[in-house]
C-alpha cells in the first residue's frame, strides 16, 4: 500500500513522523551505527526545541515513570541557536528525510530571531513553534491564549518561506479555540498534543522527585486525552493536524488519523523501542485494511460519526 | 557525527529467549541468548524488558531497564548474555522471577564502556577492581576482560552482609578477590574503601588504577580516595534512564563544569575527575 | 494508629472518601448484603451527582478501558431532585457514615434551589457542587471560570449552614485560579480531580465509541495530573482539599496528602475492588510509618520541598 | 433499601485457585475453588481479574471481566466454579492462559439471575433454552438447575461451525440437545432459531418458556419470535461492564420505557419485554 502523503507541502514517504525532543539522530548513530540512517524510522524528523542561548537543562531527576506513562521534566537541552546552526544543525540536514527544526523562545522577538535565522539554512523543511512558554512581556504562556498566539504568529508569519507549524500545549480548557486563533495568524500546521503538567512524589524522602519540581505526562495513559483534544482542534481549523500522544503502535497511529490527524507522530514510544516508527510505518498498511480503508488517504479523509 | 570505536548495536529491539536461571545470593542470575549482536565491551548495558507482562497490576514497569552485563560468553550469533538482578521494584521483580522457555526484549548493547588500564594511565601496572552490592556485574565481566588480556588486578568487593553477596563465587572466583562485610559476618568487617585505603597505601599510587562500581555512597568514597591520592579511576554510575540510547535526555549527571552529561551515551561508565560527585545524580 | 480526621467541619473515621458517581450503596447492597453497612468502605458517602429534573443519562456505549485507566460517560443518571429526595436520599442518610450531596445545575437558580432543598434534610453533612456544566445564561462552563465560579459561590454561600465543597473540572490551564475564586466566593472546600476530557474510537466500525461522542479519563493514568493540580491548589488556598484522582491502594492515597490534599476519595479503584476503600484504610498506617510520619496529623501538615 | 432473594456475594474481591484448565472447541474452560462465595443461581456472573499480569503490553486489562459461570459443583466453603472462554482481548486472552496453581480475583456472585419456569408463566410444562457461541455458559448451569428440580427442558444451540462448538457435549451432554451449525457441518444446517421456530410450532405457545443466551442477533431473534408466538422469554444479555456490582451506571441497556436498565443489577437476565432490542446495548 502507498503510505506517501504530505503535510504542509513537505513530501512525506509514510505519515509517521518523531515527536520533538524524544529521538536524537546523533546519539542514536553513536549507538546503532550506518543501519540507523539505512532504516531511518521517521517520514521526516523533527529536532528537539532549540533556543537562542544554550540551556543544560534542568537538574536531574528528570524522569519518572507513571502508569503507562512517564513524566519528564527535561528541561530543553539544547546549545543555542549559535552553535546549533554551526553544529548538529548540519549533520540533521544530512538524513535521509526532510527536517523540521522546533524552536522555543519568551518573546516575539526572539522567535523572530530564530525563525529567521533556522529559515536561511539550506536543507530545512519547516519549523515547529513550542508555545509551552511564558512570555516574558505578558508573562502569560502563549500557547495558553488565543490572542498572544495569534499575535505571534502575525509577527513570525512574514518571516520565512518555510511552513510554520505550532505545536500546542494540552493544558487548556479548549485547545481548538488556540488552534484557531494559530490557524488566523497564518499558522501552516498543528503539532499535538505536548506533554500534560504532572507531578511524582519520591517514596522514600516524600519531596518532589522531579529537579525541577514539576513535569510533563506521555505515553499511552494520555492517549484518550491526545485524541479528544486532536478531534475538537481537527473539525474547528482547515490546517493539518500532526497528531501525537501515547502512540505505540500502527492501530494507535491509525486512531488519530481517524480522529482528524494527517500524520502522526512517536514520541514515548521511541524510547521503548528504538525502532518504534518504522514498526508503525510496517504495521500501518495492514492496520488500514483490518479497518477497511483502501488507502491512507482515505482513512485521512473519514471522519467520524 | 561522533563515531567511536564502541561495539555497534544492532537497530532494534530484539526477542530474546532466557537459556537459564537461578539464584545467587540474594540476587538472581538470568542468561539470555542474543542471536543478533556484538560482544559487549565491559560496562557497557542493555535495555531490558521482561516476558510479556511488562506493566504489572499498576500499569508498571511501563519503561526497559537498564541492566549491565556480567559476563558473556559464547560467539556472536549465539552470544549468552548473563545478567545478575537486584529486585528492587516492579521490573527487577519480573526480570528476578523469569524461567527458561520465555523470552525478553533487549536492545543494546549501549554506552562507554571501561577503558584499559594503560589508556587510563600510561605507566599502569595493573587494575584495582573495588565492587559493591550490584555493582559487583559490570566489573565481573571487566575482570574476565582483563585476565583475557593478561592484565594483573586485584578485586575488592563490599557488602552488607554474606547473604547479599550473590554472584560472588561464580562470577569472580574467591581466591584473588577480597571481601568486606559491613556486618563483619566474615572478611574484612567494615566497608570495602578501607580495603582500597590499604591496597592503595601498599601502591605505587603512580601506578594504579580503579574502576568501581556500587552504590552511589561507595562510589563517591572511591571518587574522593582517588582524587586525593592522584590515582586514575573510572566509575560505572547509575542513573533512571527512559531510552538508553541518548534519545530522552534523561539520564542526566551533572559534570564538573556545571552543564550535564547523558550517562547512556557519556557513560554509565565516566571517569573520576569529570564528574561532581558519584552521588549528584541520585538525589535531586 | 488513630487516623480520624475532618473535612469543612465533617468528622471523619479515616481521610477516605469515595468520588461522587462511584459506589451505590443502594446497588452494593442488594449485591452484598448487610456487609456492606457493618464495614462500610468510606469515612463519608458523597452521593452521585443530583440534577432538578430527572435524567436518564446517556446512551451506550457508556464505558471504554484506557491503558491504566476508564473513560466513561454516564451522563449523571439520576432521578432528580424531588425523587431522590422522597427516596434515595432517606437510605442514604440511613448510612453509618456522614452523607455529603453532589448537585449540578445550568443556572445559580437552579443550583439555589438544589442547595435550598438538600439543606433541609436531616442527616445531610455537606454538598458537593458539580461546576463542571455549562451555565445556560452564559454558555461557559461554570468551572472553567474563575469569575464564574465566584459568583455562583457568593450566590449559594448565604443559602445554607451546611459546608459547600467545590468539584473542581482539570480541563483547564491553572485550576488554582479557579480555586482562588471559589476560596473567594465563600467555598469551604475543594473537591478535585474530576475526569478528564478523553475519547475513544471504536477499532471495528471507526466511529466515536461512546454513545455520547465524548467522555471522561480516571484511574491511574490521570493520578500524575491529579497530583500537579492538588499541589497547585493546595498551596494556592487555606481551605481543605478533597484529593482524587487514581488513587489505587494506600501508598498512593498517601500521595495525594503530602502532595496537599487533607483526605483522598477513591473512584475508579471501587469497580475493581468493591471493598477498595476499606483496603486503602486499612493499608495507611503502614504506609504513614513506611515513610517516617507518626501520625495522620504529621503527613497533612507537611509540605512538599 | 431494595432485598431480593438472590444469592448475597462475600463483600469483598477474593483470591481463588485455578483448579482445572483445559480446551473445549474453540474455547478455554478454567475452575476456580471458591472458599467464601454461596452457590450461584444460573444466569449469575462473576467480575474477574486473572493471575499477576493484569495490565498486559499496552496498560489493558485494567478493569475485571465480567464472565458467566458455567458450571457448579462442590459445596460451600469449596465451591468449584466453572467458566467458559472465548478469547476475544486482552482479558480473555490471559484467561485462557491459566493454568493450575495460579489464581485469580473474584468477586460475585452478581446480578440478577434466571427465575424458575412457573415464575415466569404458571403454566409452563417445561423449558426450551436457545444458546448460541459462548452464551451457552449461562445456560449450562440453568440446564442442570432445571434437571435436579425434575423440569423438562429442550436444548437447541447453534454455532458457526463444529470448530466454535465447544463445551457442548462436557456442559449437556449430546442426547437431548439439538445443534445447528451455520456451515451445515452437521446438524441442522442454518440458525439456531430455525431450529426453535419449529419447537415452537409444535407446542401449545401458552406453555412454552424460553431462556436465552447467545450473540445480539441471535437474542434479537429470539425476543421477537417469542414476542410474536405471545411466549414467556427470559434473555442473559451482555454489556461492557466496569464494575458488576451497580456502582458506575456503565453497563446501561435502553428500556421499552426510554429509560435505562444497569446490567450488572436488573440483569443480566432481562425478561424479553423488559427491552427495547437486545441490540441495542451493542451499537451506540
Ligand atoms: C547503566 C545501568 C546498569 C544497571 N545494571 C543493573 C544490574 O546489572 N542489575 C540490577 O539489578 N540493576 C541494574 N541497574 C539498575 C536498574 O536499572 C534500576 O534499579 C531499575 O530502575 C530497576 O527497575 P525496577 O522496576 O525494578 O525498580 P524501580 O521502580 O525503577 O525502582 C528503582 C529505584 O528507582 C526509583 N523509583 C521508584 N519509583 C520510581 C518511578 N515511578 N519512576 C522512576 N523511578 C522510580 C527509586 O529510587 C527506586 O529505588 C542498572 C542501572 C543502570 C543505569
Ligand atoms: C454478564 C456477562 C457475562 C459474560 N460471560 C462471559 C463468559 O462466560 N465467557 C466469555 O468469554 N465472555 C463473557 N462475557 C464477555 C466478556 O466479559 C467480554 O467480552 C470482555 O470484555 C472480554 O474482555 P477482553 O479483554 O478479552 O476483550 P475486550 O478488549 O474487552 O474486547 C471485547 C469487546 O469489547 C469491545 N472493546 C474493545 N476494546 C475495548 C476497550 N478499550 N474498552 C471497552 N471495550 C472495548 C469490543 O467490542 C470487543 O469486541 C460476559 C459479559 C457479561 C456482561
Ligand atoms: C523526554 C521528552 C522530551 C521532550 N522534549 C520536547 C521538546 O524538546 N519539544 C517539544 O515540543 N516537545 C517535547 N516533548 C513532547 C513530545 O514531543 C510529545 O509531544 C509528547 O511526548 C507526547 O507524545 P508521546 O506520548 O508519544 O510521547 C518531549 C517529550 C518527552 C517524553
Ligand atoms: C463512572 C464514573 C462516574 C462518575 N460520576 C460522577 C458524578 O456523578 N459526579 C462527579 O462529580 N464526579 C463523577 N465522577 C468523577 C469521580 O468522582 C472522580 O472525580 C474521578 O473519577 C477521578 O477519580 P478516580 O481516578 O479515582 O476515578 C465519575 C467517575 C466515574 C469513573
Ligand atoms: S536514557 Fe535516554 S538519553 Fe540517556
Ligand atoms: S457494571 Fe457498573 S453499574 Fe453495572
Amino acid at each position: 500500500m502507498d503510505l506517501s502523503t504530505e503535510i504542509c507541502g513537505i513530501p512525506l514517504d509514510s505519515p509517521v513522523l518523531n515527536g520533538s525532543g524524544t529521538f536524537d539522530p546523533l546519539a542514536a548513530r553513536r549507538a546503532f551505527g550506518d543501519a540507523l540512517i539505512e532504516d531511518f524510522p521517521f517520514a521526516a524528523f523533527v529536532s528537539k526545541t532549540i533556543t537562542r542561548k544554550t540551556r543544560v537543562g534542568n537538574p536531574p531527576h528528570r524522569l519518572w515513570e507513571a502508569p503507562s506513562g512517564l513524566i519528564n521534566s527535561i528541561g530543553l537541552p539544547n546549545p543555542g541557536l549559535e552553535a546549533f546552526v554551526a553544529g548538529d544543525l548540519i549533520e540533521l540536514t544530512g538524513l535521509p528525510v526532510p527536517l523540521i527544526v522546533s524552536v522555543m523562545a519568551d518573546s516575539a522577538e526572539e522567535f523572530s530571531l530564530l525563525v529567521e535565522t533556522i529559515s536561511e539554512v539550506d536543507g530545512v523543511a519547516g519549523i515547529e513553534l513550542n508555545v509551552s512558554c511564558p512570555n516574558v512581556h505578558s508573562g502569560l504562556i502563549v500557547g495558553e491564549q488565543p490572542k498572544e498566539t495569534e499575535a505571534l504568529m502575525k509577527e513570525l508569519r512574514p518571516l520565512t518561506d518555510l511552513p510554520l507549524i505550532i505545536k500546542l500545549t494540552p493544558n487548556v480548557a479548549n485547545p481548538h479555540e488556540v488552534a484557531i486563533a494559530a490557524e488566523a495568524g497564518g499558522a501552516d500546521g498543528i503539532s499535538m498534543i505536548n506533554t500534560i503538567k504532572a507531578a511524582a512524589i519520591d517514596r522514600v524522602h516524600s519531596r518532589t522527585w522531579l529537579g525541577a519540581g514539576a513535569g510533563g505526562l506521555s505515553g499511552p495513559a494520555v492517549r484518550p486525552i491526545a485524541l479528544a483534544q486532536v478531534r475538537a482542534v481537527s473539525t474547528a481549523v482547515e490546517i493539518p493536524v500532526i497528531g501525537m500522544g501515547g502512540v505505540e503502535d500502527a492501530d494507535t497511529a491509525l486512531e488519530f488519523i481517524l480522529a482528524g490527524a494527517r500524520v502522526v507522530a512517536i514520541g514515548t514510544e521511541n524510547f521503548r523501542d528504538p525502532q518504534a516508527g518504522s514498526k508503525v510505518r510496517k504495521g500501518l498498511a495492514g492496520a488500514l485494511e483490518r479497518r477497511g480503508f483502501e488507502s491512507l488517504q482515505a482513512a485521512q479523509a473519514s471522519t467520524l460519526s | 557525527m561522533v563515531v567511536d570505536d564502541r561495539p555497534i548495536a544492532p537497530f532494534n529491539r530484539r526477542e530474546c529467549a532466557v537459556a537459564e536461571t537461578h539464584p545467587a545470593g540474594g540476587y538472581r542470575v538470568f542468561t539470555l541468548v542474543d542471536e543478533q549482536g556484538p560482544e559487549p565491551d565491559p560496562g557497557q548495558f542493555y535495555m531490558l524488558t521482561a516476558g510479556d507482562h511488562w506493566q504489572g497490576e499498576a500499569g508498571r514497569p511501563y519503561l526497559p531497564r537498564a541492566i549491565s552485563v556480567a559476563a558473556v560468553t559464547g560467539n556472536p550469533g549465539a552470544l549468552r548474555l548473563m545478567f545478575l538482578i537486584d529486585e528492587v521494584g516492579p521490573g527487577t521483580r519480573l526480570m528476578a522471577a523469569l524461567e527458561p522457555g520465555q523470552t525478553c526484549l533487549l536492545a543494546g548493547p549501549f554506552g562507554r564502556p571501561f577503558s584499559m588500564p594503560k589508556a587510563l594511565n600510561p605507566k599502569a601496572a595493573g587494575a584495582i577492581l573495588v565492587g559493591g552490592g550490584i555493582g559487583i556485574a559490570p566489573l565481573a565481566i571487566l575482570r574476565r576482560a582483563l585476565v583475557k588480556r593478561g592484565v594483573p588486578s586485584r578485586t575488592l568487593l563490599g557488602f552488607r552482609d554474606r547473604a547479599h553477596s550473590g554472584g560472588v563465587d561464580e562470577l569472580f572466583g574467591c581466591e584473588e578477590t577480597r571481601l568486606a562485610f559491613e556486618d563483619g559476618s566474615s572478611g574484612h568487617r567494615g566497608y570495602v574503601t578501607d580495603l582500597l585505603l590499604k591496597v592503595l597505601a601498599g601502591d605505587d599510587p603512580g601506578g594504579a588504577v580503579v574502576y568501581s562500581c556500587g552504590p552511589p555512597m561507595m562510589l563517591e568514597a572511591v571518587r574522593s580516595i582517588c582524587a586525593e591520592s592522584g590515582t586514575a579511576c573510572e566509575l560505572a554510575l547509575e542513573s533512571p534512564m527512559a531510552c538508553g540510547f541518548g534519545a530522552c535526555f534523561g539520564c542526566a549527571v551533572p559534570k564538573t563544569d556545571g552543564t550535564y552529561l547523558r550517562l547512556c551515551v557519556d557513560g554509565p561508565v565516566v571517569s573520576g575527575d569529570e564528574i561532581a560527585s558519584a552521588m549528584a545524580g541520585e538525589a535531586a
